[in-house]
């Protein structure tokens, strides 16, 4: 109910400069974004263990929010389910099976910390003069409408463009780890003499 | 502020990116260092949707 | 056949469930049954039940006379020395001295409704009581004697 | 318009009793009146002001049946004091709780424990915006309703996780624990109970689904596996929103008060506000899912008895079946005995879990022979 946009009625270039208007779509783009950002920042970088694990829910939650901006709902649904649910949850519990609550992660070197910081800078640096110096092209072809029954037959057509194939051999994988997972938790038999 | 596009979801991964790398390299902890992967992990899917969105424009 | 006993799991289990579900059901539609009693305000109605333990009174009769002989058996009998009696020598018209109570000195405060000071008493002169409205505003009000004033045991008890 | 907060849907004329008109009134008369980005605004104040309205209403209604439910339940009489029949007794339970000093305890992490109820209550808020609550009346009706509501409750385990963590107390880590794992298996149940009415409408709006009840709800559309799905999903949602006999987060007699012990005043309000909004929620849900949602109840080719059920309004129906369905939870919380956590997780493991997944079969079946009517 909070995260929605009012309608793009702007022409559509990929770089929307020249529009300095303050709609309300995009403020709560820029809110989204640097919620993103700053959680992510502060994920990597407070010394509480499970603050971080917060931290990283708020990132992630921020980049389902983007995707609801984007109007790609199944996608942001799917975010949620997966990394909030799934992967947060289980993050959380190793904490809670491993550390203390109340102590603190012990302080890093400076010089790593200063070496991680110029590394990712000058990276980051890299990319983005990259992404200033080359345009990206519009291939023209038709975008496919991300709603359900499309991605649904999307991901088990068998035609051209269909994703039946990886999405066999994902399930496979998925197959193994519930056969390994049994077989972990299955008691083994008392020995009897 | 300038309506968002490609290039701000772009800026937004790339940072998320090298913010999970920056993490990667600093922490020792190896539940901390998970969760620095998943960030990068979710800078590339947000790269993924953000190309989706914008290359393959349909206009309406 | 581990089908067969799984399937009648799971069925036994569900019957069992609506079973007990039909009980609650039964008290929720059922309002006669309730067995709330709403104190002050039914206080002229209300009926203890018989186990009812409320303290220990010494019984008279309406010629002012009771049937405790001052054997002291209770006070031997209370785990937690609620009960001190107090004896004096009555003169009998004969001439003879003869033993009696002068206080019957209940600690109401002490008193844990244990019963045992009524199954030791050898001549029934104590009971327990259904009252229960015991509050007051000074503790000594809660030491009380028993026996009334100029009472005096009845003709035959020894 | 698609993509706005309040996007009232519904064909005008159709049901006397439609809300229809009002809300679409409203919003022609805001975007006369201002420019897109203010209605969006103004809109969504409304939403704000009508859900935690709703949800102080359900606050209220919703502690006292549960009272007067366990009450008669034991052949007691309930609370009966304040007001007439007891009616004010939540307001005066509201007051208490308002006034009362909420505590910090010493070494917790100030930040996560003050956080975690409002994430409980803003999630709760949350899930309240795709759920019909009449014909015509929704918050917002978005393509995906039902995996929005799965996804968005899953962010509930967080805020207990948080609690338990952030209080610096034995018993809620334990209490916290219980949950997450209770939490995390039963949505799997509940979510492929869900995914058997999605098989059998095709869409996952809530609008579809309701609107493919409209000559039959689907419990008596769907033969037997939908019954099955029915009541695996209330035994599910029994356990999602921590009730008993599925307590174990906050067994009293073992772990205090489990999460949520060091918690007082407002604070504890909100947690107990927000188990309450869920118990709603997930029961609205259900009543969506199985029982039609607002549609009123129709047999066959009685025509005179079908108009007449017409009459009724939709929002009469949506709250009957809603109100009906948390009964049915309150019952078993006043009939079971709370259950262990080994127990617990045999049951979904071992049971509900295996038939789900082949009730979801045989679901598939019926849809795509067409067998159900």
């Amino acid at each position: 109910m909070k995260k929605k946009k009012g309608k793009k009625k702007k022409k559509k270039t990929l770089l929307g400069r020249g529009e300095a208007i303050m709609s309300g779509s995009t403020v709560i783009f820029y809110l989204l974004a640097a919620i993103t950002l700053v959680s992510a920042l502060l994920a990597v970088t407070t010394r509480m263990i499970f603050r971080a694990a917060i931290y990283l829910l708020f990132a992630l939650i921020g980049i389902a929010g983007i995707y609801f901006w984007l109007q790609y709902e199944f996608i942001a649904a799917v975010q949620i389910i997966v990394y909030v649910g799934g992967i947060v949850v289980l993050i959380i519990f190793s904490i809670f099976l491993t550390q203390q609550a109340g102590e603190q992660l012990p302080k890093q070197k400076l010089g790593r910390q200063l070496f991680a910081a110029l590394a990712s800078f000058c990276g980051l640096a890299l990319v983005m003069l990259q992404l200033a110096q080359h345009a990206f092209v519009e291939t023209g072809n038709k975008a496919i409408e991300p709603t359900v029954a499309n991605i649904g037959t999307q991901m088990l057509g068998v035609e051209e463009g269909g994703y039946s194939l990886p999405f066999e051999v994902v399930s496979m994988l998925l197959l193994a780890a519930l056969i390994g997972c049994i077989v972990i938790a299955l008691k083994s038999k008392p020995e009897t003499e | 502020m300038i309506e968002p596009g490609l290039y701000h979801m772009l800026f937004i991964s790339t940072t998320l990116f090298f913010i999970g790398v920056y993490g990667f390299f600093t922490r020792r902890n190896l539940v901390t260092m998970l969760m620095s992967v998943e960030l990068i992990l979710n800078s590339v899917n947000l790269n993924f949707i953000a190309f989706n969105k914008y290359l393959w424009y349909d206009n309406e | 056949m581990f089908i067969v006993k799984y399937i009648k799991e799971v069925f036994g289990g569900l019957k069992s469930l609506l079973v007990g579900m039909r009980r609650t059901g039964y008290y929720f539609t059922h309002h006669k049954e309730i067995i709330t009693e709403q104190y002050p305000d039914n206080r002229d109605t209300l009926v203890m039940a018989d186990r009812f333990k409320g303290e220990v009174i010494l019984l008279h009769d309406e010629n002012n006379e009771h049937a405790c002989t001052g054997c002291t058996a209770c006070e031997l009998a209370c785990p937690n020395a609620t009960i001190k009696i107090v004896t004096k020598f009555d003169i009998t018209p004969e001439g003879k001295k003869k033993k009696a109570i002068d206080k019957f000195v209940y600690h109401l405060e002490l008193c844990t409704m244990c019963n045992l000071c009524i199954v030791a008493c050898p001549t029934d002169a104590i009971k327990m009581a259904q009252t229960f409205e015991h509050s007051v505003f000074n503790r000594a009000d809660l030491t009380k004697i028993l026996n009334k004033p100029d009472s005096k045991i009845r003709e035959g008890i020894e | 318009m698609p993509g706005l907060p309040l996007s009232w849907r519904g064909n005008e004329g159709e049901v006397m009793w439609s809300l229809t008109n009002i809300s679409s009134a409203i919003h022609d008369w805001l975007n006369q009146t201002f420019n897109p980005t203010w209605v969006m605004v103004i809109e969504m104040v409304i939403a704000g002001i009508a859900v935690i309205g709703l949800f102080a209403v359900l606050g209220l209604v919703l502690v006292l049946m549960e009272r007067r439910v366990a009450a008669w339940m034991q052949i007691r009489l309930g609370p009966n004091r304040v007001g007439p029949f007891g009616l004010m007794q939540s307001l005066a339970d509201t007051l208490k709780l308002l006034v009362k000093e909420g505590m910090t305890p010493d070494g917790a992490d100030k930040f996560l424990f003050n956080l975690a109820p409002f994430i409980a209550m803003m999630v709760a808020m949350l899930l309240m915006a795709p759920i019909a609550f009449a014909k015509g009346f929704q918050l917002w009706d978005m393509n995906i309703g039902v995996l929005y509501v799965t996804a968005i409750s899953s962010i509930m385990v967080i805020s207990i996780l948080m609690a338990g963590w952030a209080s610096n107390n034995k018993y809620s880590l334990m209490g916290a624990m219980r949950s997450g794992a209770q939490i995390v298996s039963y949505e799997l149940s509940a979510g492929l109970s869900i995914l058997t009415i999605v098989v059998l409408t095709g869409s996952l709006n809530i609008t579809d689904i309701i609107n493919a009840q409209a000559d039959g709800w689907w419990i008596f559309k769907g033969h037997i596996p939908v019954i099955i799905s029915f009541v695996i999903f209330i035994i599910a949602v029994t356990a999602e929103t921590n009730r008993a006999p599925f307590d174990l987060a906050e067994a009293e007699s073992e772990l205090t008060a489990g999460f949520h012990t060091e918690y007082s005043g407002m604070k504890f309000a909100l947690f107990f506000l927000a188990e309450y909004i869920n118990v709603f929620i997930v029961c609205a849900i259900g009543a969506t899912l199985f029982l039609g949602g607002w549609m009123p109840f129709h047999i066959g080719n009685w025509e005179a008895f079908n108009h007449v059920m017409d009459y009724i309004p939709s929002s009469v129906w949506f709250f009957g079946k809603t109100f009906f369905l948390i009964f049915v939870i309150m019952w078993f919380r006043w009939t079971f005995p709370r259950l262990r956590i080994d127990q617990l997780l045999t049951l979904e493991w071992k049971y509900l879990l295996p038939i789900s997944m082949f009730n979801l079969l045989l679901v598939t079946a019926l849809a795509i022979l067409g067998w159900h009517f």
